[in-house]
């Protein structure tokens, strides 16, 4: 199934989006304005893009914290990203945590905790429940390189192995785990080496070429799905900023720093899109334009979003029913809507159109829209 | 009504729920052809088949880190930990990870880990002795069930699987044959947070759980031949914890001891005694006393863990103490 | 005398005892080029070499297991955990074997944990935050220091390294850069196990330690415009603690007001508490009062977690109702 | 370096008397004489005797619970072995714990816990001190093929790799976990196939042969002698009692059984003694007599000893001092050898002679006898 002009450009479109909400949340961190620490994706944009884009409605992601990508392929908006970056009450985590720990059921989403790898075992209970339910779905994580050194690791990948769950577990070798080397953080030659040891399929991928990952991610993906268990890929790419926004990284040789610069997943694929003829200067232009637009706008949205208020703080410690809460009831969002905020709000639907009409639009992002609150 | 054995309970508690509720899935080690090392879960793996009784590898871990992403897609998975000492190995999932979702993100995670804790009075040794309400009791998000009835430990498991929070509940092996009760047939739940009068009396308050409130009914015997009417409350529920039936006890006792199996310093004990010193000041006759398992690991030798443990004798000595006081 | 940050105390002392003492080195992640996250060791692999300040994969149960054998074997390792929450996921290794070799088979394990612990006050999320002495401060075996000021935290950090028990030394990330005090040179040490009276007082005791010794000490101040004389203990050392000081304060005072900023129930402040109410029964005007963080993961907002945290205005108003009563 | 005709006897000598300790443990443990639950090695005594012997003086074990041999190769005797089981006041232990938990720093042993595999970081960390202080000192230790399921476990091996410390890693792979058969611990072919995604070697060997065991671990033990780093042996055996002894282990197929049974280490040494002229019946005769009397003598002693008092129930949870605490003060030790104790309790010895003249005593028992108390 080679990729469509459509789907090629997607990717591409997911991309630069992720890249351009993450500039603009770089510029906002160095201005103080986001709560939390900042940690970014540059550079591994086509990992998190190129493997959620192979999901289909109804599987469940569990995205790291340098997966902008994935969140955007899921439906979510800069504003709401945004909005969960001001650690605002009316955003995902409604200020009790930040950054990209954002989670959300609704869009197959499971939000990260800081102990890394965390989401890793959970999503292997969640491909787990997939698997006793007779559900054709498919969970997905992600996990660095040097979190591949924790016990939480090894436990979900021999325990996936196991019982044979419908799960693609990604790893993104950007070679540094904060000022860690890979040869200080494991011996092996590779990571995907290690699937042999838990008798799961181990594949290494450039993780700098989407489209290599996409497929990496879409044959992993319908493996699990027809029942034949999960799948460990290593995608090779490098972490081209400081492990967070504090961090100046000197510790990171200039040359690999340089060569790595040069293998960038953005241009590479634009290239490609050009070479293809799907693609040239004037739309990127206007691609670019278009998600300035769209993020000046979030931005603003989201800067006028309510901060939380003291006497929230003891909120949602406890469940009291089985449906998943909110932070967004239908009054404030009513409110929201009064002051001329999208009415979409909590609703996956189709990003922003691409800026010419040469292309479709990516049908993709809303795939989540019709998905139940709740799978129970 | 006939009578169950704690584990029995336990066991019919499992079984009715599984059948009930086809969500509810079981995943441990050796819980299924072995049925667990305490048998609780014997034969179910033939009754509801391998999906929903699922023997993972020795990955503590992984399986609360499991149970917890079943859990937030609608199962009701039930984890058995071997040992409840183990979770020692999962503590990490459970405090930062399944305490904290619907907290940060809205999503409730029905979870209820069931693990054997607490002395064997046989000399399990360090390992297999533990009781670890307090490793818990101070993370939000984490309720926590040390039944001590038959009837309760069916009640309250029940009541643990249905609530869409991470429940831990702390089995106590030393009742589980040994300790045999009447246990209503069919379904019935026992609020979570609900403390239970075991034994009313008004000359002073036993606040204990598990296998101590077993000991303080029987110190309460020994005392009464003393003249001395102790009313025992039966916690049930760490967390959340009956503050209202202990305070209204203690208004009417004047008096209060406390009794655990952890060690002293720093156990759950300590902040049943904190609160009832400062909400029930003027109440008091007497300074709020504890009782409980020493600060050392438990040993396995029976005489040393006998030392380690308080006993029906010690607390009934306890009681004089305090009466007299 | 020279003032130093309590950041630079803290490296003094792993510096100097290093130069003194050949047995001790430092293992952690990303302690050696890039220094630790908090630059605690900046410098320290090209004084002491790659050998005493070992980089190590992303590994916390394997650190203090590593770190447990080292000791045994006669050396004097300090671990450093990234941030003290990650110590979960070394929970087991810490309470079940560090803690329990000395009493079963009597060698002795001298290995200090270092970790940077407690709120930042400017919004570090519930995984970067949290107090966790009532996580450990159950476990026979271990020792926990929470020191407060530069000088303590040099005194106790040498201390706990001479000391040939596991100890727990959870600094104050809140206090790193912000507190400066005076710290003497050369090589002294504060006796684990002994409070400080931060601040002499007849009217009210308060029982705090690391930064909440500090903001105890703001609210000290601030009542003493009320003409409230406070007496502020800095506990210094959790296990052992110096129920002794406390208990000659309050039999001072006749007040006691218990700061601490992990979550309130079941904390160890709870401990203090119900010691100070059994002990002191007869010396006390008023209940002991615990002020302490909510029962709340511990949120990122700064708003949300100022409205968790208890501040020098929050101690400073239960001070007042604390004397009223 | 081929084993000497000594060498090949002492293997079988410590085998046998493992399996004698462990005979006579099972029928105390039946009658309610022991403290705690017995476990033993029965069928797997090749894999702790052939890699215990391949250490030299100074270097350190960490046994788990099904390796009495490796106790008696470091010079525990039997004596030992049952004031430990019955939970003496002076044993290893003194009643705080039981079973084959013993630690004794002189004789390079130490104590594991119940939370598996528990000693195996530890052990890495013993390893670690080695190298730090430049001592060509090696660390070994022993877990299940159930333990390598636990993080601990993953944590350790990649550590020990990446520090590339001087340990030898055991895996007895008994083919059961409690009631757990490989297949339902991991999906892979071996846990030696893990090795690889490690970058450290990964041998397997027939774990009933003590001379193929001896050797995989002589090999390993001079790899890491020379700082080479870490290697991990996989001993494939089976283990022929339950679990524990409360286990019937009507689990395993009784084909599985049998065929094992037909495997029985310690026939396989005897027939190779025999077969090179080394052994025969009257000497095997009188070998197991030696050893009856031995463990006869043995329980007589441990029983008559001293069981712990109340108020020993404090002492040692902390240390006072840099010294280890020793549940044998020499006033103790005088009053037993008033009683006809054996006066070098606590200083390894060179076992009981064997009964014919042919072979030389094992000198290796006493390899732990100069060892300093303390390595400080
Ligand atoms: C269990 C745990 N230990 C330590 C940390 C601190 N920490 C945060 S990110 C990081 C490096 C992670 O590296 P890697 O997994 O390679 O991901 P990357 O940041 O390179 O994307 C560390 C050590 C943590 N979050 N969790
Ligand atoms: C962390 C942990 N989980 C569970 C147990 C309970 N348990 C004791 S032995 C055992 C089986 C161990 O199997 P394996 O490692 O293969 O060793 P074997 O008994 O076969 O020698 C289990 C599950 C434990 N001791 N530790
Ligand atoms: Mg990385
Ligand atoms: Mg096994």
């Amino acid at each position: 199934m080679p990729l469509t002009s459509d789907e090629r450009y997607q990717l591409y479109h997911y991309m630069r989006q992720s890249r351009a909400i993450e500039d603009a949340a770089w510029a906002l961190a160095g201005q103080g304005r986001l709560v939390g620490r900042l940690y970014t994706g540059h550079g591994q944009e086509a990992i998190p893009v190129g493997c959620a884009f192979a999901l289909a409605d109804g599987d469940v992601i569990a995205p790291m914290y340098r997966d902008m990508g994935a969140h955007l392929v899921r439906g979510i908006r800069p504003v709401e990203v945004f909005a969960q970056y001001m650690g605002k009450r009316d955003s995902s985590n409604g200020g009790t945590d930040s950054g990209l720990h954002m989670g959300d059921m609704a869009r197959g989403i499971v939000g990260m905790i800081s102990v890394l790898p965390d989401s890793l075992p959970v999503t292997v209970g969640v491909a787990l429940a997939f698997k006793l339910r007779r559900e054709p779905r498919v969970a997905m994580t992600f996990f660095g390189e040097g979190s591949t050194s924790t016990g939480a690791w090894h436990e979900a990948l021999n325990m996936a192995a196991v019982l044979k769950v419908p799960a693609v577990l990604v790893c993104e070798n950007n070679q540094w785990a904060l000022s860690t080397p890979t040869e200080r953080e494991y011996a092996a030659g590779s990571i995907a080496d290690r699937a042999h040891g838990y008798g799961l399929p181990g594949v290494r991928v450039d993780g700098n070429d989407v489209e290599a990952v996409y497929e990496a991610a879409r044959a992993a993906v319908a493996r699990a799905r027809i029942g034949e268990g999960p799948t460990l890929i290593e995608c090779m790419t490098f972490r081209m900023r400081g492990h967070s926004i504090i961090d100046p990284a000197d510790y990171v040789p200039a040359a690999q720093r340089e060569a790595w610069a040069a293998r960038d997943p953005l241009a590479r694929q634009f290239e490609r899109l050009v070479a293809a003829g799907l693609w040239d200067d004037a739309r990127e232009a206007a691609l670019v334009e278009s998600f300035r637009v769209e993020i000046d706008d979030a931005i603003d949205v989201a800067a006028a979003l309510e901060d939380p208020r003291p006497e929230d703080v003891g909120a949602g410690v406890w469940a009291t029913t089985d449906a998943p809460a909110t932070r967004l009831p239908a009054a404030a969002l009513a409110e929201l809507v009064d002051q001329g905020y999208p009415d979409d709000f909590r609703v996956p639907r189709p990003m922003s159109p691409p800026p010419a009409d040469v292309l479709a639009m990516p049908a993709h992002a809303a795939a989540g829209a019709d998905r139940e609150r709740n799978d129970a | 009504m006939r009578e169950l054995t704690y584990l029995e309970a336990i066991r019919e508690a499992l079984h009715d729920e599984m059948t009930r509720d086809p969500r509810v899935f079981l995943l441990g080690e050796d819980i299924a052809g072995y049925g667990g090392v305490y048998k609780a879960t014997d034969g179910f793996v033939d009754a509801f088949g391998a999906d929903r009784v699922v023997d993972t590898p020795i990955s503590e871990n992984a399986i609360i880190g499991a149970a917890t992403g079943a859990a937030i897609m609608g199962m009701r998975p039930i984890a058995e930990i071997q040992f409840a000492d183990f979770i020692a190995c999962a503590f990490d999932p459970l405090v930062n990870m399944a305490s904290t979702i619907h907290y940060r993100w809205g999503q409730p995670v029905p979870l209820v880990v069931r693990m054997p804790a607490g002395a064997t009075w046989a000399g399990a040794g360090p390992f297999h002795s533990q009781s670890m309400e307090a490793w818990f009791a101070q993370v939000p998000g984490l309720k926590i069930v040390m039944p001590h009835t038959p009837a309760d430990a069916k009640g309250l498991l029940l009541a643990a699987i249905r609530d869409p929070n991470p429940v831990l509940f702390l089995e106590q092996k030393y009742l589980y044959r040994r300790l045999k009760g009447p246990v209503p047939e069919g379904d019935y739940t026992v609020p979570l947070g609900q403390a239970a009068i075991a034994r009313p009396g008004r000359d002073a308050t036993v606040i204990a759980y598990g296998t101590m409130a077993h000991k303080a009914l029987e110190a309460a015997a020994l005392v009464a031949a003393d003249d001395i009417d102790v009313e025992v409350i039966d916690l049930r529920t760490i967390v959340p914890w009956d503050r209202e039936a202990v305070l209204a006890s203690v208004a009417k006792t004047g008096r209060a001891l406390v009794v655990y199996e952890a060690h002293r310093t720093a156990g759950f004990g300590a902040e049943i005694a904190a609160e009832i010193a400062e909400a029930a000041f003027t109440d008091l006759d007497a300074p709020v006393q504890r009782l409980a398992g020493l600060d050392t690991p438990i040993p396995a030798h029976p005489m040393l863990e006998a030392a380690y443990l308080p006993d029906e004798h010690a607390i009934a000595a306890a009681l004089r103490a305090l009466v007299a006081w």
